[in-house]
């Protein structure tokens, strides 16, 4: 069965590693910090200028100098530090931060991601994301396999306007675990009972499946 | 050197319409509510904006954008304000998107009189057109310039009589760039001190990039998406 | 994020012959005295080092000079040491001059993945020699490029076991951008203390710039200059 | 009489403007800070990552911790902060210095400098002063008008190596106060009792005499 948003998060949080520096972006990838194993230390870096968020502050404690990029009030870690803008994209920019992860509205097959503009649509704008998906060493995207539609969000070639080429090395989906790869999409995991034929058909782009491909495990 | 004015009103003399403002603040953390306020009442129009957001509708930069105050903006996220976007779309605002480490960087880049630099931002995007592009190291980047502002307004926790200051917590962000890269940078701050009463060592603005600096009051200080454990 | 190592023996692990160092300081104020030291015991040969000084003949980088363990210097000013002088004229020692703000900008540059970037500084001398020079605000410029380092070694007066980082008055000078520009960025620090006891709004390098930190002992902090009223 | 150091300070701390900004260089231009006039508050620079500094310390109060770009052990004034290296040249290149003070082996006509080396000697480098040079809003320049031989300092052209070109707009000497205009050194003042004719003797480059010269005022 396809994952729920917290299963797409869950399965994200395997990639992570002790002693990571991690830039999560608003919406699924939000809730990786939900699922950061015990006994792992794994620091998250908020660009508009913190380095070790913490969780939500409780009831009244909100503190209105106090919030993630995505202006939501967190609380600051023992060992956080805070910085201007500058300083908090010389981290990104610099390859400092060891993993980024984001949404996404389309990824192609060469690693190119869509994620910050539907033409016609609200002009949101880019904050970040160009800065993160152009610097980070290492760049997971988090999104459902197919939009709303039932589109294929894993494309040859993205239709949208670009956030970064040839830069996303994994896609987590509600549906499987992918690598971009010379040729394509290779398939390294499926959801727990998704088959390898239900991925294909929500995939657009080439899909490469090489011998069997395991379940994610949990 | 005493760069103490008495208020908003006072710290806003000079600006005149078709002038380049810079504006502090990430969403409305650490926005210059006071200077927002001031130069709403101005009236003061045809304003080109460089700052990270836009405000929301009835608060921050949303006030002048609602009171048509502005001509352009230069940003990098602009979701959270309605009438932001019905001006953009009926052409009633020129707006140019930045990503924002490259806003960060060009503001950074105007105060420290570094006229153009080479980043990966943006390479391969909309961003790119018109940009000269070059290679470093098997990578792609654009040439981008440096921001500078006729006024720049930030805000900081604590500041003294000679312009320094310290912010707090994540509403340094934008502030402290911004400072160095302003013809004439107004600090409002939360708590003025005199000069000699902020430890040298944890300055985040020297002086030298303030012109004027006040007191603010009312400090409203919203917090756009209260969310708690 | 526990990056305390035991002492600058631990700390220099993996150097290696022919690789690049960045040195922290101003003059004597604010080096990396024990890993300066653990450099000049391990006896390794042939490095770059990017320092904004020298060191004079019996201290700082100049032990390492003396021992004949440097390859090529690239520094701002050299004035205070006759060794230096000896092998630069010898052709023993390669030595990159470049203007002081110029080498802080490049080594912040190298911190910040900016390739090159454009400032005014040696447009015209002898610095500008296979430069790519351009002209903005009628002003001419000159293509200078980052610097980035295998090790960066530098000291704080405070660090946590994080690896955050405060300096204390000049002590900080190219410190806190050498801490961004090495691929491994050992700092030393006078006081170490448990992560959280640092206050996060008077952190002047955050740990993620730093990957191994230790106490030092010993402390020289040698005077050049002692001048009094 | 020509003037000695301290005189050609004294007259340098003319050129001050309450408010000012100000870097001083090594040698003559650091006695400037003596003759700051009484009530006005100008703020000093040090590259090396000072604003504010203060007097030398008492005798066994010197911190290591605390030198100038001479590398003198200095104080912090109140009001005062430390920075690193790459902003403290921000603040200069930024244009944000509002003067800049410093010695020179040779100064042409045009206001190009020499001032960091001479060829087959002493390899020393010019630490900050390409930086200073090439930003500051305005440079002057403190030098005896002849060197050590009695040759003139003040050239049609640099024989040395240059610091920067077209930078300097004023030059204080022992003997004059010169500026750089269009054709040539344009002479503004004599220092006491030093005739127009001293002055032509001394500058080898074009000199620009436009009427009766006064004297430097103490």
């Amino acid at each position: 069965m396809a994952l729920d948003k917290n299963g797409i998060a869950q399965r994200i949080a395997q990639e992570l590693q002790d002693g990571y520096y991690v830039n999560l972006g608003i919406g699924i990838p939000t809730l990786v910090a939900n699922y950061i194993p015990e006994g792992m230390e794994v620091t998250l870096q908020s660009e508009n200028g913190l380095l070790g968020i913490g969780p939500f502050p409780e009831k009244g404690k909100a503190d209105p100098d106090l919030i993630n990029a995505g202006k939501q009030t967190v609380t600051a870690l023992k060992g956080a530090s805070f910085f201007d803008s500058a300083t908090s994209f010389a981290m990104i920019r610099g390859g400092h931060v060891d993993l980024t992860v984001l949404g996404a509205f389309e990824v192609s097959e060469n690693g190119d991601i869509a994620s910050w503009k539907i033409p016609g649509k609200l002009v949101k704008g880019m904050g970040g994301a160009m800065d993160l998906v152009a610097s980070a060493k290492n760049i997971i995207v988090a999104t459902t396999h197919t939009n709303r539609k039932g589109e294929s969000k894993l494309l040859r070639k993205c239709t949208l306007p670009l956030t970064g080429v040839a830069c996303v090395k994994r896609i987590i989906t509600d549906l499987a675990v992918l690598d971009i790869v010379e040729k394509g999409f290779k398939l390294i995991e499926r959801a727990p009972g998704v088959s390898t034929e239900e991925i294909k058909h929500a995939t657009e782009g080439i899909l490469i499946i090489d011998g069997e491909i395991p379940e994610m495990k949990f | 050197m005493n760069k103490v004015v008495k208020n908003a009103e006072e710290a806003i003399q000079g600006v005149k319409s078709g002038m380049t403002l810079m504006l502090g603040g990430f969403g409305l953390c650490g926005i210059p509510e006071n200077s927002l306020k001031a130069l709403a009442a101005s009236g003061i129009k045809n304003l080109i904006c460089i700052s990270n957001n836009a405000g929301i509708d009835d608060f921050g930069l949303g006030v002048l954008l609602r009171d048509h105050q502005l001509k352009k903006m230069i940003a990098s996220y602009v979701g959270e304000n309605k009438e932001f976007e019905r001006q953009f779309l009926s052409g009633e605002l020129e707006v140019e998107l930045n990503p924002q480490g490259t806003l960060a960087e060009r503001i950074r880049a105007g105060g420290a009189g570094i006229p153009a630099f080479f980043v990966p931002a943006g390479y391969g995007t909309e961003v790119a057109e018109g940009k000269e592009v070059r290679e470093f190291n098997g990578k792609m980047h654009l040439l981008e310039t440096a921001l500078t502002a006729d006024f720049a307004f930030v805000k900081a926790k604590y500041g003294d009589y000679s312009g320094n200051l310290i912010y707090n917590n994540t509403a340094n962000n934008f502030n402290n760039m911004m400072a160095s890269a302003g013809k004439i940078t107004i600090a409002e701050v939360e708590e003025l001190v005199p000069t000699g009463e902020l430890d040298p060592n944890q300055i985040h603005t020297p002086g030298i990039f303030v012109q004027r600096i006040f007191q603010g009051t009312n400090y409203e200080k919203r917090i756009e998406f209260e969310t708690v454990s």
